[in-house]
């Protein structure tokens, strides 16, 4: 079980806080918002993260990838937490990517990976139909046409999905709504027939998509997985993906705990540093145990999957709870401590205010994940 | 006095007020109201002195005693007639009714009850929020003027304020409570420069103001020089009891769909109950947390009233009602999930969107008018006398 | 709505505290538990209490009540919470006392309430089977036999069922466990042919005892209420009960709050006074609102039966909810900020302590009344 | 030193433990073990020095470096073999290795190490808890002697002890920590009362400790005399570094039941999962929090090993292992319900009284070795470092 750094992971944390530090200041994110780029991140900066082998951390040699772990895939993500940069690592690796990569067949994965890891391509995966996350809620359908599929029905927070060149979609071949069996996973393309995807402007900055499927039709081949089985390929995608998402939320617990313990350094009301008052010194310290806590649980999930370990869902389940946790109580926190300069948009702890809560309710919440945790241990 | 006559004074009011006030009127505080029957309506209201019911005739009020000012609020109350609500009519005017000159009073509060100059509250500073008595704006005396120099922060409506009533440092060598002023000058002046303060929801309500060499009349000062703080103080009293209502008021009460709504619609029904039995236990307990505080609230009304002893309950209400009022929007954003991430449309509906933006509005609650801190300190301290 | 005192409740409250401070200081709890005293509390007390016409309270004048209300009884019942007076207040008045107003017809109001408006009658009410309170979770059944029935099971929690007169029992004449109807109510006397009560001793000094009823045959004229509709009774006597209940909490609130502020103004630690911490003020400002805040709910509930309300059931599963919370808080502040003193038997706060957390446990938790009120709520 | 001769050393612990250890000792720690049986073994192990493997062989101990006394004590651990303890192995022992004369070395640690003196801990008083340095009871010398006065609490073992290391003050007039001597000296003596000191869970572990005149010799001085603070110090680190492993050995690992079991049978299970949503989420949260608690302890210890900076984890551990501890025992009681206020049988049965008793018994563990506030504090000064 690897809680700690190795060696060759301290010269990759080292060098992505440089590359972010330097290329990707949280200034750059609040520029990309206010601008309302279309894009809402930088291909540019996607495409050296590429030729730096990160986005190809989890993928295998084979396809162009670095084969490594997620340990490595974890560290880079923190740095991007630590920045807040918006580059679409969930939706292009850990939800599309990883789909393509534990459920694509051969010449699907040559087809499409080696350019991902490149960073010239990008995925998403369209699952969500309703606010709270309920993974196998699905009632967009997929029929039987010829030798294909047509699929009909709409998606929201589509993650990156309006600039996605393929959206990884879950319909429904069998069944109804909630059942785990009858799920299928299909491969579209963006300039696919019927589809229309519509950008939504979200309150992190980041951006995701409506994305309505008007009779798509899809090629058999473009099935990920086995027909109504897709929720095998989905739920190992949402372990894996729930995993990197908190390995970035520890990157942003980390700073918004930092800036906020500078801040009570140096902040002064009635004569003295607000730093000062015990009852904000035990609240700090419950910050810090929060942070230190979330840690230990994503790495340990880190290396559940890295190791082949059997309890990757437990993990995956037991990091999402606490972390969603501890994105409530830092950021909170964080407002709190910087007073009334915390409301302000122009300081930026409200940036990561606003990334820790869309990261809460990403993927799953607090209780979802306690309730899931309960079942896989029996109760 | 009779209960008869207080009785007859209600039924004149509401005999008025019926016969004055257009339907379209009648639907509470609302920014999209008609203007021109608005106008009407508050002339008509400002004409017969009721828009301040209890200040005395000659400053524009209707000279009532407290029984029939109370009348007057409830019956507009009752109608849900616009009324005006600004820091004039309810902390300026209170405070020059106390500390004012009678040329102050004179000057200053008709056109505050005609509703024909509007005020901003030149408090806080940037360095001076919780501990506002560390303030460091500077009036320098010069003649018959002040020159003032500084930033003010946190001063709501600033952009369309008439005038400031402000705290300035008048002696920098004085004890820090000591060298305080209370003064009145005009915003539309050079030497005044105003800049909005764009918030986390992205509203700006509140403004930057800043003061290089501003000038306000040294007849103007309220209360003594350097006595500044004690005016100060008194205003603040006048603000909390205006807070005190914001409970039905505040964003809480203007919400398009009440919390119980959404979360029954978004987490939906299983046999009677809600589907995550999670969120049924937080929104039962903010529901009864909502309750309690509103009884306790009135209990320690009630209680005063009676003249019975009891430990000041302001700052425990003014704790409580911040938590409760953020936890409806967290409990709002859970029952969301995803559909709370929005910042505009389209993929949001209304209902979705305004949610969100409450959600961020109301972080404030918590540090504004007192941070959360401070009323703990002042509950161990002043309510509870736990010696420092 | 009676949030304040009356002048007559003042006076009664100014009585009480008076009497209990002077005949029951806690020390006499505490003497009754060490010498396992066979009755558990004071039969004298019991009797002067009614005579003062305090066990009367919420009787009608016809049966030798004193015909008042939840409002006065809650003064009483706040000032025995505050010395935690072990008499059988919750056992003969609030449970067995009130099955015998609601349910009871004439004849048995007439033979038993004077007795108990005396203090020289004892009642219980048997319906406890499981740990977690379950109101209709009954399986202790009743069979008819003749003119009567025959009860046949086994209850636990039988407070101060060692030395009842009768024992008010709950079993089922229909139905399984669970189900709401089925249930009759009946008066059982202690000499009963069957029954067999074992007293057992509890954490707070108080006592239950076993009830195991054999083949207990009982006159149909017993029954309080209808057949098979004992709930319509029962609820309503838990809905009283719970109130009462919550009344004399709040008066063991108040004083395990106030010791606890005494020795933070008194305890001496690295040279200051403990109370100087602002960590502690904080809680101690938290506590605060917790007592302030029991105190309206449980007044408004008090009100609500007092004013035949139509919402007694939530604002009893409101009262319960938060007195259960604000006991949690302040017993464990109180253990806590005594430090190492107040885990000694010899210091007080224990007693207090666990008086609270009993009490919590008693008619149903937090979590309980919750469900129940949303339920209520109609969500 | 190769690994291979690590691992011939650890199959030669190995084998004398399977030879020497009889099968009914191997249960781990119990009270209740064959009294003749459990002698004849911790003689066995005293001559081999393996109570205290790594101390010298001239003091009793087995001479052995760090790696190879860890592969004794793991050894052991995975034979579940009783072992000693006691304050004088775990805390004094070291403590005079670092700072005893070698007169005390050679009086002391040879009974320790065979297990022939019982040592108890003479540091808290009822005045100086948390802030055990204002300690009162005071040493005064009288030639080759000092004469003890004062009053210690929550001194185990008290009774059973028959030495005592104290602290004492002998200089009243230095500043509070330079005034503190350690000194030990014979419970078994006129002018020492013991005094059990019973608990709110009935239990009597500990003791008031009453000096009237007691007698230490002067040579018994351990460190400077006025040097005691430091020492006192140093032992409390052996103390800290005991209590990690505790985890496993304290009470919850004793318990007659899981608490998932226990709540799973008292709750009772619908459609697979608990059938209180509500307790299904604490006791989710529960066993999250212990697995978390360990990882970190297990992250730290790593991280350190690895020589990586990191803020120093141990006050955190100590506060969150005493949450959780105290949560496990207050989740059980929500679970059983009325069945968790039983004091003795009948009516409750074995699993029931001790899940009550525990309840009690942990409210302890966020008060000994160091309070919860004490531990925020020093998270907050030592580990965050904000300036106070």
């Amino acid at each position: 079980m690897a809680l700690t750094l190795t060696e060759d992971q301290l010269i990759l944390r080292d060098m992505a806080r440089s590359f972010f530090d330097e290329k990707s200041p949280v200034e750059r994110m609040r520029t990309l918002r206010d601008s309302r780029d279309t894009t809402g991140f930088s291909h540019e900066l996607w495409k050296e993260m590429g030729k730096l082998g990160w986005i190809g951390i989890p993928f295998p040699e084979a396809v162009g990838g670095a084969e490594l772990g997620y340990g490595e895939l974890g560290v880079v993500l923190s740095e991007c937490g630590r920045v807040l940069a918006p580059e679409p690592f969930v939706s292009t690796v850990l939800l599309g990517g990883n789909a393509v990569l534990l459920g694509g067949n051969e010449p699907l994965q040559k087809e499409l990976l080696p350019d991902v890891c490149r960073g010239e391509r990008l995925l998403s995966l369209a699952f969500h139909e309703h606010g709270r996350f309920a993974p196998h809620a699905v009632e967009t359908g997929a029929t039987r046409d010829g030798d294909g599929f047509r699929i009909r029905g709409e998606k929201r927070f589509v993650l990156d999905g309006h600039v996605a060149d393929q959206i990884v979609t879950v319909a429904r071949t069998a069944g109804g709504s909630g059942d785990r069996a009858g799920l299928t996973l299909f491969v579209v393309d963006a300039d696919a027939a019927g589809l229309s995807v519509q950008r939504t402007e979200l309150v992190d900055g980041r951006n995701a998509a409506r994305v309505t499927f008007d009779d798509v039709t899809v090629d058999a081949t473009r099935v990920l997985g086995e027909i109504d089985r897709g929720a095998d390929v989905l739920d190992a995608v949402f372990d894996r993906a729930t995993i990197g998402l908190c390995a970035e939320m520890v990157g942003t617990f980390e700073e918004a705990f930092e800036r906020t313990l500078a801040y009570l350094k140096t902040r002064e009301q009635f004569g003295v540093k607000i730093g000062t008052f015990q009852a904000l010194r035990h609240r700090a310290a419950h910050m810090f145990g929060g942070l230190e806590f979330a840690r230990s649980v994503v790495r340990d999930a880190q290396s559940a999957i890295d190791d082949g370990r059997g309890d990757v869902a437990e993990c995956a389940s037991a990091a999402k709870a606490r972390c969603s946790e501890v994105a409530n109580q830092i950021g909170a926190e964080a407002i709190q401590m910087h007073g009334g300069i915390g409301m302000t948009d122009e300081e930026e702890i409200g940036l990561f205010f606003k990334r820790l809560k869309a990261a809460e309710l990403t993927l799953g919440d607090a209780i979802y994940h306690r309730n899931r945790f309960a079942g896989l241990r029996g109760y | 006095m009779s209960s008869a006559s207080l009785e007859e004074f209600r039924e004149e009011v509401h005999v008025w007020i019926e016969q004055t006030l257009p339907a379209e009127l009648r639907v509470g505080l609302r920014k999209d109201l008609p203007k021109e029957s608005r106008r009407r309506w508050i002339s008509a209201l400002a004409e017969r002195g009721w828009i301040v019911p209890d200040w005395p005739v000659e400053y524009g009020g209707a000279g009532l005693d407290r029984k029939r000012a109370a009348i007057v609020k409830s019956e507009l109350a009752a109608f849900r007639a616009p009324t005006i609500r600004g820091f004039g009519v309810s902390m300026l005017g209170p405070t020059l009714l106390e500390f004012g000159t009678d040329e102050q009073k004179r000057e200053f509060l008709p056109p505050i009850a005609r509703d024909e100059v509007q005020w901003c509250q030149g408090y806080s500073e940037p360095g001076a929020g919780s501990d506002l008595a560390s303030l460091q704006t500077r009036a320098v005396r010069e003649g018959d003027e002040y020159v003032i120099t500084g930033q003010k922060i946190w001063t709501s409506y600033a952009h369309v304020a008439d005038w400031i009533f402000c705290l300035v440092r008048t002696d920098p060598d004085a004890p820090k409570h000591d060298g305080i002023t209370f003064i009145l000058f005009p915003m539309k002046q050079p030497g005044v420069t105003v800049s909005p303060l764009k918030l986390i929801d992205g509203g700006a309500d509140f403004s930057q103001v800043f003061f290089d060499g501003a000038r306000a009349q040294a007849k103007h000062v309220v209360g003594p020089v350097g006595g500044g703080w004690t005016v100060a103080k008194r205003l603040l009293q006048h603000e909390r009891t205006t807070d005190g209502s914001s409970e039905e008021g505040g964003i809480t009460g203007a919400m398009k769909e009440s919390l119980v709504d959404l979360v029954k619609r978004e987490v939906g029904m299983e046999d009677g109950a809600l589907a995550d039995p999670t969120i049924r236990q937080r929104l039962a307990a903010q529901e009864m947390e909502k309750r309690a505080l509103g009884l306790t609230m009135a209990r320690a009304m009630a209680e005063a009233r009676a003249g019975q002893a009891t430990r000041d309950i302001g700052s425990l209400g003014k704790y409580r009602w911040a938590s409760m009022v953020k936890n409806e929007q967290d409990i709002a954003m859970l029952a969301l999930g995803t559909q709370g991430l929005g910042w505009s449309a389209p993929g949001f509906d209304e209902r979705e969107l305004e949610r969100t933006k409450a959600w961020l509005t109301t972080r404030a609650d918590s540090i504004w008018g007192g941070t959360n801190e401070v009323q703990l300190n002042v509950i161990a301290k002043r309510v509870l006398q736990i010696p420092e």
